[in-house]
C-alpha cells in the first residue's frame, strides 16, 4: 500500500538490520528513488528577494525544467519540494509549518538564502533566526540571494541525497521521517 | 518676514493662511533644507488638515512619520512626535506638520480627511503605541494581533523581548 | 455595491437564487499574491464584496535595525526593501543622506547613477508586467520578460558582482566606474530590448482576451487616486502627470529629454501601457546618459563612516513602483536617530479594495498585478 | 477449441481490452512530454531532457513518484465522494475510448481485425455522453474536498461544461445530417465516399466544435476551473498522490479524446489526405492508423500552442462567448446546413 502507513512492527521486520534489505526492496528502492529524484515538483512559494531568483531559475536562462522540476505546484498537497525562498518572520513561521504539514510525504525542504538558513542580516525582533527551527531542512543554500546557479547546485545536491535514500524504509517505517 | 523664511510662494501663502485662521494652534515654524515644517497643537490637527486640503490645495497626505524622542527630549517635553507630510498638486509643494504627543495621549485620526492616513496611522499605532481617536479600524498592521510591545520605541530591544515563536 | 458590469451579469442577486456570502482567504501563500500578502475576501459567488489586505508577514523590523547601524551599513540593507528595484532604494536613501550632509556628487557619478537606476527601472517594469500577465493567465510573457531582464542583470553582475541586490549606489557616488566593456554591454542590451519588448506587446496589446480581462477593470479616478496617495504608474494611468524625475529633478535628471506617459483610462490595461511606455522612455534616458557621459571623478570624498550633522531631511525619488522617500533624523553621530521609509507599494495597496469591489474574483489578481506591489517594501 | 479460435475469439479481445487502456495512457504520456517540451520551446527554454532520451521518461518518473506519494484525505472531507471522484473522471474518459475507432479493419488470413472494441451504431452519442460524465467527478471532487477553492473550481466547471455542451451537440448534428449516421465508423466511411472531409464542407461547425471542445477539457484559455493564479489548483487542490494523478491523466486523456473526435468527425479519421487527387494516391500506402495519429497529434499540438500563447478568459466573458456567439452561430449553421441538405 503505497503511502499508507502500515503498522511499524511489520516495517521493522523488513528493514530491521541496517542496509541489508531483501533483494526485492533494494531494487524497488532504487526505482522509487530514481523517480523521486527526477520528478521533484517544487511548491510555488516565494517569501522575499530569493523568490525572484527562484523564478529566474525557472525562467529561460537557467531553466530547472531540464531536471523535470518546472511544474511549480500551487497546492502543497501535490508538491514534493518546499523551497523556502526568503526571510521567514515570526508571523509567517506558523504558516510555513502548516504548509509543510500539508505536503504529502515524501517531501523535502531546501532553505534558500541566508535569511532562511540563519536569519541573515536581520537579527531583529520579528525575524525567525533560521527556518530549521520550524521545519526540517534537507539542503541549505547560502547567499543573499543565492544566484540561480547556487540554487541549481543545491537542487542537484538534493537529487544526490535522494538517490542515496531508501524510500521503502520510509514507507514501511512510519516514524522514519517524523520529527517533532 | 515670511518671504525670507521660504522661497516657495505657495508655502508662504499656506503659512500665512494658517497663521491667520489657526494662529492659536500654531506652536512654531521652521524652514530647513527647503522644507517648511509647522508645529501645531493636536486639537487643531483635523481642522488644519481640512483647511489645507480644501482651501490651499494640499490634496495628498504622503505619509505620517512617528518619532520617539525618549533620549533626546528636553525635560518635560512630550515623548513622541508625529510628522504629517502633505503634497499639493499641481505644483509639487511639500509641507510638514509636526505634532507632539505624550505616551497615553490620543491623537485625532486623519483618516476621515485623507484615505491614505488609514494604514499610516495603523503603522504608527503598531510601532509606537500612539492611539488615534476616530480611526475606523485601529489594529496592529505588521505585528501579530497578540504581540506585546511597540518595536520602534527606543526602550524596546532590537532582538525583541521574548523568543517569538 | 456599485452597479458594475458584474453586478449586471448576476441579475438575480438578492433574489431567490442569492448565494451566501463567503469569506475567502487568499494567502499568505497563494500563487498570485506576489509574496506573503494575505487578502481576506468577502465574495458572493464570484463577485467581490470586500477585501481586507493583511500585511506584516515579511516585516523584518528594518527601521528598528537601521537605528543601530551606521549610514554606510544601512545602504546594502535598503536593497532588500523593493528587491525588484534594489538600486532605486539605494538611490533614495543615499540622496537623502547626502542632502543632510550637503554633499555634492561629481557629474559623472550622477550620470552613472541615472544609468543604473533607469536600467533597474527597466528590469522592475519588465518583471512587473510579466507577473501581471502571468496572473491573467499568459504564462509565456513572464518567461519572455525574465529573459529580457536577464540581459540587464548581466550588466549589473559585471558592474557590481551581484544580480539582484547589487548595492550599486553608495554614499558619495557609485562604487565603480563604467568601463568600456560594460558600456558595450549596455549598448547591446539597449539595442535588443525594444525588439524583445515588441514581442511581449504583440502577445498582449491587441489580444481580445487580454482586453476583456483588463479594460474597464480596477478603475480609480484621479481624485480618489490622490486621496489614497497613489504614486507611480498607477497614478499616471489615472490621468495625473506626476513624475519626480520631471517635476522635482534630482541627480541631473533635468539634463535628459524624456516624456512622462500619462493615460486617462485608469484601468488595469492603462497601467500596463504606462509601464510599457516608461520602458521606452528609460531606454531614451540611458541612451542620452551614455552619449553624454562626462569625464572625471565618479565618487566624492566621503569618510568611511561619516558623522552626519544633526538635522532632519526628507527626500524622495521616482522609483519604479512610485514615490519612494526616506525621512532621516540624525543626532550628530554616525548612526541615525530615526529612518522612516515612505514606500510606494504600502500606499498603493490600500486602494486595492476600492478598485476591486464589485468586480469578479478573477479580476482581483489582475488588479493586484497591475499595482505591481512588492511585499519587501510594504512590510519593511 | 482449436488454436485459431482461441486466438481470435479469446486472445484478441483480451488484448484489445488491454490496448484500450494502454493506448490512451501511451498517448497521455507522449502528450505530457510533448506539452512540456513544446511549451518550453515556445518560451525559449529547453524542457525536460535528463530522464531517458530527451526526457521521454519524464512522465513515467512523474507517475511512478506520484504512485508512491502519501495519500492525504482531509479530516472533514466526504470520504466516499472524495475517493470516487478521480475514479469517475478516469473511468469515463477511458471508457469512451472503447467506442472510438482507431483505424480501418484489415485482414489477417481469414480473420478481420477491427481496430475498435465496440462498433456501436450510436457511437457518437455514447462518446459524447461519456465524456460529459467526467464533469460529475469534478463536481464531486470539488464538493467533497470541503474547501473553498475546490468548490469554486467545481462550480465554474459545472457552468462551463454545461454551457459548452450545447454548441457541441448542435454542431455534431450538422455532421450527422450529411453522414446520416451516428456511427463513428460510418461517419468516416461517408467522408471516404463523399471524397471530401466534413471539416472543409462545414468549416463553421468545425470551428465551433473545436472551441467548445477546448472548453470542455478545461484547457487554456478556458482553464478557469483550475486557474492557478486564482483558484490555486481549482477542483483538485486537496488531492495528492495517485488521486491527483488520475485527474491529471484524465485531463490529458480527455484532450486526446476530443482531438480524436475532431479528426473523425471533420478530418476523415484514418483516411489519407486528398483521396480524390490521383497523383497523391501513394499516400494510401501509409497505414490509416498512422494518418490518424498524425492528425490527432496536430490537434494536440494546437492545444499546447494555445496554452502557451493566450491569457485566461474571465468567467463572465467565457459565458458571454458561448451564449452570445457560439450557440447562435451553431443554430444558424444548423439551419443553413439543414436548408442546403433539403434543397440538394
Amino acid at each position: 500500500m503505497p503511502g499508507k502507513r502500515t503498522p511499524s512492527n511489520s516495517g521493522e521486520d523488513l528493514t530491521s538490520d541496517g542496509g541489508r534489505h531483501p533483494f526485492l526492496l533494494t531494487k524497488l528502492d532504487r526505482w522509487i528513488a530514481w523517480s523521486q529524484k527526477n520528478s521533484l515538483w517544487p511548491f510555488g512559494s516565494g517569501l522575499a528577494c530569493c523568490a525572484i531568483e527562484m523564478i529566474a531559475t525557472a525562467a529561460a536562462r537557467y531553466d530547472i525544467s531540464r531536471f523535470g522540476m518546472e511544474l511549480f505546484r500551487a497546492s502543497p498537497r501535490q508538491a514534493d519540494l518546499f523551497i523556502i525562498a526568503g526571510t521567514v518572520t515570526n508571523k509567517m513561521a506558523p504558516v510555513i509549518r502548516r504548509l509543510w504539514e500539508q505536503m504529502a510525504d515524501p517531501k523535502w525542504v531546501v532553505a534558500m538564502g541566508n535569511c532562511a538558513v540563519s536569519g541573515g542580516p536581520f537579527p531583529t525582533y520579528s525575524v525567525l533566526q533560521g527556518v530549521d527551527k520550524v521545519v526540517p531542512v534537507d539542503v541549505y543554500v547560502a547567499g543573499c540571494p543565492p544566484t540561480p546557479q547556487g540554487l541549481l547546485h543545491g537542487l542537484l545536491t538534493l537529487q544526490e541525497k535522494i538517490a542515496r535514500s531508501h524510500p521503502t524504509k520510509d514507507i514501511f517505517n512510519s516514524d522514519a521521517r517524523r520529527i517533532d | 518676514m515670511l518671504e525670507e523664511l521660504t522661497d516657495v510662494p505657495a508655502l508662504n501663502k499656506a503659512y500665512r493662511s494658517l497663521e491667520e485662521i489657526f494662529g492659536d494652534f500654531l506652536l512654531g515654524v521652521s524652514f530647513e533644507k527647503k522644507e517648511l515644517s509647522v508645529r501645531i497643537k493636536s486639537d487643531g490637527l483635523l481642522s488644519i488638515l481640512r483647511h489645507l486640503k480644501s482651501a490651499l490645495g494640499f490634496n495628498a497626505l504622503n505619509d505620517i512619520i512617528g518619532l520617539d524622542n525618549l533620549r533626546s527630549k528636553a525635560e518635560g517635553a512630550k515623548r513622541f512626535s508625529l510628522l504629517y507630510q502633505l503634497y499639493a498638486f499641481p505644483g509639487f509643494v511639500r509641507l510638514r506638520l509636526v505634532l507632539d504627543v505624550d505616551e497615553n495621549e490620543p491623537v485625532p485620526s486623519a483618516a476621515p480627511v485623507f484615505q491614505s492616513a488609514n494604514w499610516a496611522e495603523r503603522e504608527i499605532f503598531d510601532m509606537f503605541g500612539i492611539r488615534f481617536s476616530g480611526h475606523p479600524d485601529l489594529r496592529r498592521i505588521y505585528m501579530p494581533e497578540e504581540y506585546e510591545g511597540h518595536p520602534l520605541r527606543k526602550d524596546f530591544p532590537l532582538e525583541g523581548r521574548s523568543d517569538g515563536v | 455595491m456599485k452597479d458594475t458590469r458584474c453586478a449586471r451579469i448576476f441579475p438575480w442577486k438578492g433574489g431567490a437564487m442569492a448565494f451566501k456570502e463567503i469569506e475567502l482567504n487568499m494567502g499568505p501563500q497563494h500563487p498570485s499574491t506576489h509574496g506573503v500578502l494575505r487578502l481576506k475576501l468577502r465574495v458572493d459567488n464570484e463577485v467581490v464584496l470586500g477585501i481586507e489586505p493583511v500585511i506584516g508577514y515579511l516585516h523584518r523590523g528594518m527601521e528598528k535595525l537601521w537605528e543601530s547601524l551606521t549610514y554606510t551599513q544601512i545602504v546594502p540593507l535598503t536593497d532588500r526593501l523593493d528587491y525588484l528595484a534594489a538600486v532605486s532604494n539605494n538611490f533614495a536613501f543615499v540622496l537623502a543622506v547626502e542632502k543632510l550632509m550637503g554633499l555634492e556628487i561629481p557629474q559623472r557619478g550622477q550620470y552613472i547613477r541615472v544609468i543604473l537606476a533607469e536600467l533597474q527601472r527597466l528590469a522592475s517594469h519588465l518583471a512587473g508586467v510579466g507577473f501581471m500577465a502571468n496572473d491573467v493567465g499568459a504564462m509565456s510573457v513572464l518567461l519572455y520578460s525574465f529573459e529580457i531582464r536577464e540581459d540587464i542583470l548581466d550588466i549589473f553582475e559585471s558592474y557590481a558582482g551581484g544580480r539582484l541586490t547589487i548595492h550599486g549606489i553608495r554614499l558619495g557616488g557609485v562604487p565603480f566606474d563604467l568601463d568600456g566593456e560594460i558600456i558595450a554591454m549596455i549598448w547591446k542590451a539597449l539595442a535588443d530590448i525594444p525588439r524583445k519588448v515588441r514581442d511581449i506587446e504583440g502577445l498582449l496589446n491587441e489580444n481580445r482576451i487580454w482586453k476583456h480581462r483588463t479594460e474597464g477593470v480596477g478603475i480609480i479616478s484621479a481624485d480618489q487616486a490622490l486621496d489614497y496617495g497613489l504614486t507611480g504608474p498607477a497614478l499616471r494611468a489615472s490621468g495625473i502627470s506626476w513624475d519626480m524625475r520631471k517635476d522635482i529633478p534630482y541627480s541631473s535628471y533635468q539634463d535628459f529629454a524624456f516624456d512622462v506617459p500619462v493615460r486617462s483610462g485608469s484601468d488595469v490595461n492603462d497601467r500596463y501601457l504606462v509601464r510599457m511606455e516608461e520602458i521606452r522612455q528609460s531606454i531614451r534616458i540611458v541612451t542620452q546618459a551614455l552619449d553624454r557621459l562626462p569625464p572625471g571623478e565618479f565618487q566624492a570624498q566621503v569618510p568611511r563612516s561619516p558623522k552626519i550633522p544633526p538635522g532632519e531631511v526628507f527626500h524622495s525619488i521616482e522609483a519604479p513602483k512610485g514615490e519612494l522617500g526616506f525621512y532621516i533624523k540624525s543626532n550628530g553621530t554616525d548612526k541615525p536617530e530615526r529612518v522612516k521609509m515612505k514606500s510606494p507599494s504600502f500606499i498603493n495597496l490600500q486602494s486595492l479594495e476600492l478598485m476591486s469591489k464589485g468586480n469578479l474574483f478573477s479580476d482581483v489578481v489582475g488588479i493586484l498585478g497591475s499595482l505591481d506591489i512588492v511585499l519587501g517594501e510594504i512590510d519593511k | 477449441m482449436t488454436g485459431e479460435t482461441l486466438i481470435f475469439e479469446f486472445l484478441i479481445p483480451v488484448l484489445k481490452i488491454i490496448a484500450v487502456i494502454l493506448y490512451p495512457m501511451l498517448m497521455v504520456i507522449v502528450m505530457i512530454w510533448l506539452e512540456r517540451r513544446v511549451v518550453a520551446w515556445i518560451q525559449g527554454r529547453v524542457g525536460p531532457n535528463r530522464v531517458g532520451f530527451q526526457g521521454v521518461l519524464q512522465p513515467i518518473a512523474d507517475a511512478f513518484k506520484l504512485f508512491f506519494k502519501e495519500d492525504i484525505i482531509q479530516k472533514n472531507a466526504d470520504k466516499f465522494l472524495f475517493n470516487i471522484a478521480p475514479v469517475l473522471v478516469m473511468f469515463s474518459s477511458l471508457l469512451a475510448f472503447c467506442f472510438v475507432p482507431l483505424g480501418e479493419s484489415f485482414k489477417i488470413g481469414t480473420y478481420t481485425l477491427n481496430l475498435w472494441i465496440a462498433a456501436s451504431p450510436v457511437g457518437l452519442l455514447l462518446v459524447l455522453g461519456l465524456s460529459s460524465v467526467g464533469v460529475f467527478g469534478i463536481i464531486f471532487g470539488g464538493w467533497a474536498s470541503n474547501s473553498k477553492y475546490p468548490l469554486m473550481g467545481a462550480l465554474r466547471s459545472v457552468v462551463q461544461i454545461l454551457s459548452y455542451e450545447i454548441p457541441i451537440g448542435l454542431t455534431v448534428l450538422t455532421v450527422v445530417f450529411f453522414s446520416r449516421s451516428i456511427d463513428l465508423i460510418e461517419i468516416v466511411n461517408h467522408q471516404f465516399h463523399a471524397k471530401i472531409w466534413f471539416g472543409f464542407m462545414l468549416p463553421v461547425s468545425f470551428l465551433v466544435f473545436w472551441i467548445s471542445g477546448i472548453a470542455e477539457t478545461n484547457r487554456a484559455p478556458f482553464d478557469l476551473p483550475e486557474a492557478e493564479s486564482e483558484l490555486v489548483a481549482g477542483y483538485h487542490t486537496e488531492y495528492s498522490g495517485m488521486k491527483f494523478a488520475f485527474f491529471y491523466i484524465a485531463e490529458y486523456a480527455h484532450m486526446v479524446l476530443v482531438s480524436s473526435l475532431v479528426v473523425i468527425l471533420f478530418f476523415g479519421g484514418w483516411l489519407p489526405p486528398f483521396p480524390n487527387v490521383a497523383f497523391l494516391s501513394f499516400l494510401r500506402w501509409i497505414p490509416g492508423f498512422i494518418w490518424y495519429l498524425i492528425k490527432i497529434m496536430f490537434f494536440l499540438y494546437l492545444y499546447v500552442w494555445l496554452r502557451a500563447t493566450l491569457p485566461r478568459y474571465r468567467f463572465d466573458v467565457l459565458i458571454k462567448l458561448v451564449w452570445k456567439w457560439l450557440i447562435p452561430l451553431s443554430l444558424i449553421n444548423l439551419l443553413a446546413v439543414a436548408f442546403i441538405q433539403y434543397i440538394l
